[in-house]
C-alpha cells in the first residue's frame, strides 16, 4: 500500500483520500460504517468560536449533478469540538484537519490558536470561502489582501500548518494563492462551493431558506480541475483538491491538474462508501495506468513527463 | 444499517400517483422499528443525484420484504416508479429512529394520524402496536378519495377513519375535524404528515402525549451533514436535533414545529 | 399568443426565448428544421473584424450534466456575416441580437459600428465574456473600470441598443453590472460560461486542445440563477437571461429570477427543436401556474406579488 | 434530417466490446447514402449530455430498419449497449454527407480500407457498390481477432482482406501492409478509420484518389456549433470545413488531417 502514500506539510498519509469538511460531520455516522483508520486523513466541520445553529432550513437543493447546501457553518463552538468530539477519533489511526471559521479576524485567531493546540490535529484549514453566512467566510475569500492579512494572524497563532481554503467565487484565483501563499500558508484546499441558486416554481421563491447556497458535486468539477490547475503552476505548495470527486478516476484527474491529496465531499452523501471504495480501487487503476508510485501522477497534466505509451 | 442492493419484488400504482413498491434484501432484516426510514439511491448516474428518503410502510422478516408506498412527484419519485421486478435498487437503511412501541400496555388506545404520504410509516406501527393488544384507532387524511390509499388495511387492524379535503371520501375536512366529529379518545398519538397538520393537532389537544414523526430535506440521512436540523422547544437558539438521525420521530412538544 | 409578448430594449419579441449566441450559428442549419419564425429572437455567432479559425480541436469535452467549449470565436468576420449571413434570415420575422467580439477596443468599435447600421441587426451584444480567446474576450468581462469604458465606446458608435454579456467568473457580478449600466447599457445578457477543464486520463493532459473552455449546460444553472437574481435587483434595464436552460420550467425559473427573456445554449444540441418546443408549452405551463401574461413573472422571486393560492 | 424515436430491434455484442444495434423507423427512409452518421441521444437525463455520433452500417428500406455497429467506449456507449428490444432510441439523422457513388462506371474497382471502428460505414458503401457493379476489395484493420467484426460479410461482397497489430487474425501489421503485401490495384480509395491510418493511406499513395471519411468531436452535430472544423489543405488559415456538415465525408487531399 505504500505506493498510496503521499506527505504534505503536517499530513502523512496513508493514501490521498480525505472526507471534505461539512460532509463527513465529526466522523462519528461514518465510523458506524466503515473503519475510518483507511482514511488517508479528514476534514471536519467547520469550527467557530461560539456554537451556531446556521440558517433556517430547508438548507439543501438538488440541482443537475450537484446540490446546493446553505448549512451556515452549524457547529457546536471549538472548546466543545475539542472537548467532545475529537475524543472519538481518537482511536483512530487517522490525521485531522480542523476546518475553523469566524465573522472576525479575532475570531479566527481565536479558534486557531485553541484547534491547533489539540494534539489530534495535525493541520488547520482555514474556511475564508464559506458562501453561507452573512459575515466572514466568503468576504475573506474574494479579496486577496484581505485573504493575506488573515493568513498572516492565523499563521502567528497557530502551532501546526496551515491550509487556506479558497473560494471559486473569484476572477482570479491564481491571484488569491499567490497572497496567501506569500502570507505563508503551507498549502491550499481548494475549491468550495460556488454561490448558486434554486427557485421553487410553486412558491416562486428560493428553495434554500437562506436563498442563496453553495453549490458542490459533480457539476463543478471541471471549474474545480481548472483552478487547480492554475493555481498548482502558480505557486509551491501543495494543494488538497476537491469539488465534485466521485470516484477513482476523478482522484487521478485532480492530482493530474496538481492537487496532492483529494478531498470527497457531496459524493460521501450519494454512497457513503464512497471513500474506502475509491481507496480500494485506486490501486488497480495505478496499475491500469502503469503508475508505479500516485506520486507521479501529481500536476502531470502540465508537468513535462513520460507518459508510459502503453497507455496512452 | 446497511448499503444493499435490495431487488424489486413488485411494483403497483394503487392511486393516483401512489407507488406500492416491495424489495427483497437481508437489509430488511434490521427493519424492526416502525417509522424508520430507507435512503435510496434511484439511478446510478448523478441526475438526480441525492438519494430519496422513504418510510419503511411494512415489512415481512420471513420474506426478507420490505413495502414502500411513495407518491410520484418529482424526478427521483418518477425514476423509482419505473424500476420493474428483478431490478435492483441501492438502499441504505434502516436510517433515523421509530416510534417507541413500549409506552403503551395492553388493552390501552393509540390514536394514529397521518396525512397524504405521511400514513405509510403509521401501517407497518399499527400492526406492531395490535400485535402488542393495543388498540388501534386510525384517522387518515387525503385531498380526495382518489389520492386516498390503504384505509382498508388499516381498518382491518382496528377503528379507522379517512378524511378528504373535496368531501369525496369519509368525513369532508381534515384530520382534526374527524377527531373533534367522532369524539376520539386515547391514551396515546402517533402522527405523520405535512407540518401544518401536525400543527394542527398540537393546538388540538395541547396536552397530547405521543410522537411526531417530521419530515425535512436531507442531504446524508445519516446525521453528518447537518441539512436537516430543527430547533428544539425551550433549548438555547443553538440547540438543535438531526431529524434523519435523532428523528424522524420525536415525542410531541419537543421540536419546534 | 400574445401572453407570451415581452418587450424589451429594441427587442420585440412574441415569446421570451431566444437562442443563445455561438449555439446556433447563423441560423441556417435550425431553419432546415423548423420555421425561425416562431422564435422570439436569434442571437448569431459572435463577429469579429477579422475572419478567425478559432482554436485547434478538440474543441468541445463533457462534463457531468454540462459541456466545455473552446471555440475561440470562430466567424467569417463582420463583413462577410452582413453580406453573407445576414441575409439569409431575412425572409423569417425574427429580431437578431448581434453577438460583436474582438481584441481591442477599437475592434469592438468597427464591428459595432458596422453591426448595427445593418437593418436587420435589432439590437448589439457585446460579448466580454468569451473564456476562450487569449485577448479581447473575458479580460474585458473581469474588471468593472474596462467594461464601462467598453460599454461607452461601443455606446458611443451603435445606433441600436447594446446589451453587454457578462461574464461569471467574478467575485461581485452587481459591481460589474451596475458599472456597464452607468456606461450606458440598454440591458445585459447572462451569464456566459464559467471556465472549466477536463483531463483525458490515457493521454494525461487536457482533453481540450486550448486546455481551459467555458463549461455551458445544466450544471451551471444554479449559478446563473443565482447571479440573475442578483443583479436584476442591482440594476433597473433588463436581463437576458441564459445558462443551462433545457425546458419551460427553466424558463419561467430564469424570469422569476429576474430575467426579462431567455437564451437557451446548450440544450440546441442535445435537442435541436428544443426552442419551439418550449415556446409550445409555456402558455400550459401558465395556465397551470395561473399566470395570465408571462411578463408578471419577471423578478417574482424578489418583488412582492401575490402568488394565486391555487399554484401554492 | 428528421428527430424520430426509433425501436430497437435488435442489440448484440458480435466482438469484443462490439455491438451490432438495428433500429427500425420512418427516418430510416432517408437514409440512401453511405457514409452519413446519426446523433444519437442515449438517455433523457442530461448524464451524459451530448449526442453520440454513429455511422450508419447498413439500412433495409423494405423493413426500415437501419444497423449500427458501435464500440462500447465510455458512458454513452456504455448505456447505449443497455438498450433491448423494443425500447426507444432517439436519434437524429441521416447527418452529413456520404460517401459520392457516382465515380466509378460498372467494371471499375473500388478499394475501401478500414480501421477498427472506421469499418461500419463502409460496409453499406460496399454493399451500394456491389449493386451497381462495382468491384470492390476490403481492407479491414484491427487491434486483434478479437477486436475484428463483420470480415465474413465483406467477404459476400467481394475480396476481402484483414490485419491484425497482434497477427491472431490475417495479415499481421496495418491495412497499409495488406495493401503492399497483396500489391492491391483500384481505380478509387473509399477509406474510414483512425486518423493515423488515414494519414499513412496518404504517406503511401500520394496521389490517391478518392474519399476519407472523418472522426471530430462534435457539439451540435449539424453544423450551428463550430466545434468539428478542420483547416482545408492550400486554403487561408481562417478556412474550415466542418466534419457534421460538409463531411464527414471529404476528397482525399482536401482536409488538413
Ligand atoms: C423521513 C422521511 C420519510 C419519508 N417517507 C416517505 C414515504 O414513505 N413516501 C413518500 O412518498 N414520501 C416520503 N417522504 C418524502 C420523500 O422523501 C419525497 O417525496 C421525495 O424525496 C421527493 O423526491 P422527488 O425526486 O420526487 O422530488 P424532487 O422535487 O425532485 O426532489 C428534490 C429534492 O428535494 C427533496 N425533497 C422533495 N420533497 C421532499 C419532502 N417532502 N421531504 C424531504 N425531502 C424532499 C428530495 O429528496 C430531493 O433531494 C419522506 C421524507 C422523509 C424526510
Ligand atoms: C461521423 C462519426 C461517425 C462515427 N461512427 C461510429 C460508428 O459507427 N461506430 C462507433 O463505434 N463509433 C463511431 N464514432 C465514434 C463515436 O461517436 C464515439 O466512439 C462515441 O461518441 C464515444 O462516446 P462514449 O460516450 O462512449 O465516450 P465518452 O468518452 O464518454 O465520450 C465523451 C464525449 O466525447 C465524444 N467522443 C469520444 N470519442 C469520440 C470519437 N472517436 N469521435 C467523436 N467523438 C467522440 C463523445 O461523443 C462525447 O461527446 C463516430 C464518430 C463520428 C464523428
Ligand atoms: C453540506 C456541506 C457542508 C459543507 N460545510 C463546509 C464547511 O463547514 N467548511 C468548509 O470549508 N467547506 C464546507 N463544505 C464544502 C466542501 O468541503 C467542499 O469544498 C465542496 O463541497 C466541494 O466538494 P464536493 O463537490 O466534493 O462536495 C461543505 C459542503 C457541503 C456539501
Ligand atoms: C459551443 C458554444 C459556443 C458559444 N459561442 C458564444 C459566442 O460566440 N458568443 C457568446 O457571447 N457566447 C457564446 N457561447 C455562450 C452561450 O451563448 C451561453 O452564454 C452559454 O453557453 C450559457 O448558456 P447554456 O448553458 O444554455 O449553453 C457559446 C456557448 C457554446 C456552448
Ligand atoms: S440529512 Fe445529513 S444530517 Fe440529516
Ligand atoms: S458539431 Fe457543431 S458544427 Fe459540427
Amino acid at each position: 500500500m505504500k505506493r498510496l502514500e503521499v506527505s504534505l506539510p503536517g499530513l502523512k498519509m496513508k493514501n490521498p483520500i480525505m472526507p471534505a469538511s461539512g460532509c463527513f460531520g465529526f466522523g462519528r455516522e461514518y465510523a458506524g460504517l466503515y473503519d475510518l483508520s483507511v482514511l488517508g486523513a479528514a476534514a471536519i466541520k467547520a469550527a467557530t468560536v461560539e456554537a451556531r445553529f446556521g440558517n433556517p432550513t430547508p438548507r439543501v437543493a438538488e440541482t443537475h449533478s450537484g446540490m446546493l447546501n446553505a448549512i451556515g457553518l452549524q457547529n457546536p463552538g471549538v472548546d466543545q469540538i475539542m472537548e467532545k468530539e475529537l475524543p472519538f477519533l481518537k482511536s483512530y489511526d487517522l490525521p485531522i484537519v480542523a476546518n475553523i471559521a469566524g465573522s472576525t479576524e479575532e475570531d479566527y485567531c481565536e479558534v486557531a490558536e485553541k484547534m491547533s493546540s489539540h494534539p489530534q490535529v495535525s493541520v488547520l484549514e482555514l474556511n475564508i470561502s464559506c458562501p453561507n453566512v452573512k459575515e466572514g467566510g466568503i468576504q475573506f475569500g474574494t479579496d486577496a489582501r484581505t485573504a493575506a492579512a488573515l493568513t498572516k494572524r492565523v499563521k502567528a497563532v497557530s502551532s501546526k500548518p496551515v491550509y487556506v481554503k479558497l473560494s471559486p467565487n473569484v476572477a482570479n484565483i491564481a491571484e488569491m494563492a499567490i497572497a496567501v501563499e506569500e502570507a505563508g500558508a503551507d498549502g491550499i484546499s481548494m475549491i468550495n462551493t460556488l454561490l448558486g441558486m434554486r427557485i421553487d416554481l410553486k412558491t416562486r421563491k428560493p428553495i434554500l431558506a437562506n436563498k442563496t447556497g453553495g453549490l458542490s458535486g459533480p457539476a463543478i468539477k471541471p471549474v474545480a480541475i481548472r483552478m487547480i490547475h492554475e493555481v498548482s503552476q502558480a505557486v509551491s505548495i501543495p494543494i488538497i483538491g476537491m469539488g465534485g470527486v466521485s470516484c477513482a478516476e476523478d482522484v487521478i484527474e485532480f492530482m493530474l491538474a496538481g492537487a496532492s491529496a483529494v478531498a470527497v465531499g457531496t459524493a460521501n452523501f450519494v454512497d457513503p462508501f464512497i471513500c474506502p471504495d475509491i481507496i480500494s480501487q485506486l490501486p488497480e487503476l495505478l496499475e491500469k495506468m502503469n503508475v508505479s508510485h500516485i506520486r507521479e501522477l501529481i500536476g502531470g497534466s502540465w508537468r513535462e513527463c513520460e507518459v508510459p505509451s502503453l497507455s496512452r | 444499517m446497511k448499503k444493499e442492493l435490495v431487488e424489486v419484488v413488485s411494483q403497483k400504482e394503487i392511486a393516483r400517483h401512489i407507488f406500492e413498491l416491495k424489495v427483497q434484501g437481508n437489509v430488511v432484516n434490521e427493519m424492526t422499528s416502525p417509522g424508520q426510514f430507507v435512503h435510496i439511491r434511484v439511478t446510478d448516474t448523478f441526475q438526480p443525484l441525492l438519494r430519496r428518503p422513504i418510510s419503511i410502510c411494512d415489512v415481512d422478516l420471513e420474506s426478507r420484504t420490505l413495502t414502500m408506498l411513495y407518491r410520484k412527484e418529482g424526478t427521483g419519485t418518477a425514476l423509482l416508479s419505473q424500476k420493474k421486478e428483478g431490478e435492483k435498487i441501492d438502499l441504505l437503511g434502516p436510517l433515523g429512529n421509530g416510534f417507541p412501541l413500549d409506552e403503551l400496555s395492553q388493552g390501552q388506545t393509540a390514536l394514529l394520524v397521518g396525512g397524504g404520504i405521511g400514513v405509510p410509516p403509521l401501517y407497518y406501527l399499527a400492526k406492531k402496536l395490535c400485535s402488542q393488544g393495543i388498540n388501534v384507532i386510525s384517522v387518515l387524511g387525503f385531498q380526495s378519495g382518489d389520492d386516498g390509499f390503504y384505509s382498508e388495511k388499516f381498518a382491518e387492524l382496528g377503528e379507522a377513519y379517512v378524511s378528504t379535503v373535496d368531501g369525496s371520501q369519509g368525513t369532508k375536512g381534515f384530520v382534526t375535524d374527524v377527531i373533534k366529529n367522532k369524539d376520539l379518545h386515547y391514551d396515546l398519538l402517533y402522527s405523520c404528515g405535512p407540518t401544518v397538520m401536525l400543527k394542527a393537532l398540537e393546538l388540538q389537544v395541547p396536552a397530547a402525549n405521543g410522537f411526531f414523526s417530521l419530515e425535512e430535506r436531507m442531504g446524508c440521512g445519516i446525521g453528518a451533514c447537518f441539512a436537516c436540523v430543527c430547533h428544539v422547544n425551550g433549548g438555547l437558539p443553538s440547540d438543535y436535533v438531526k431529524v434523519c438521525s435523532d428523528g424522524p420521530v420525536f415525542p410531541i412538544g419537543e421540536v419546534v414545529l
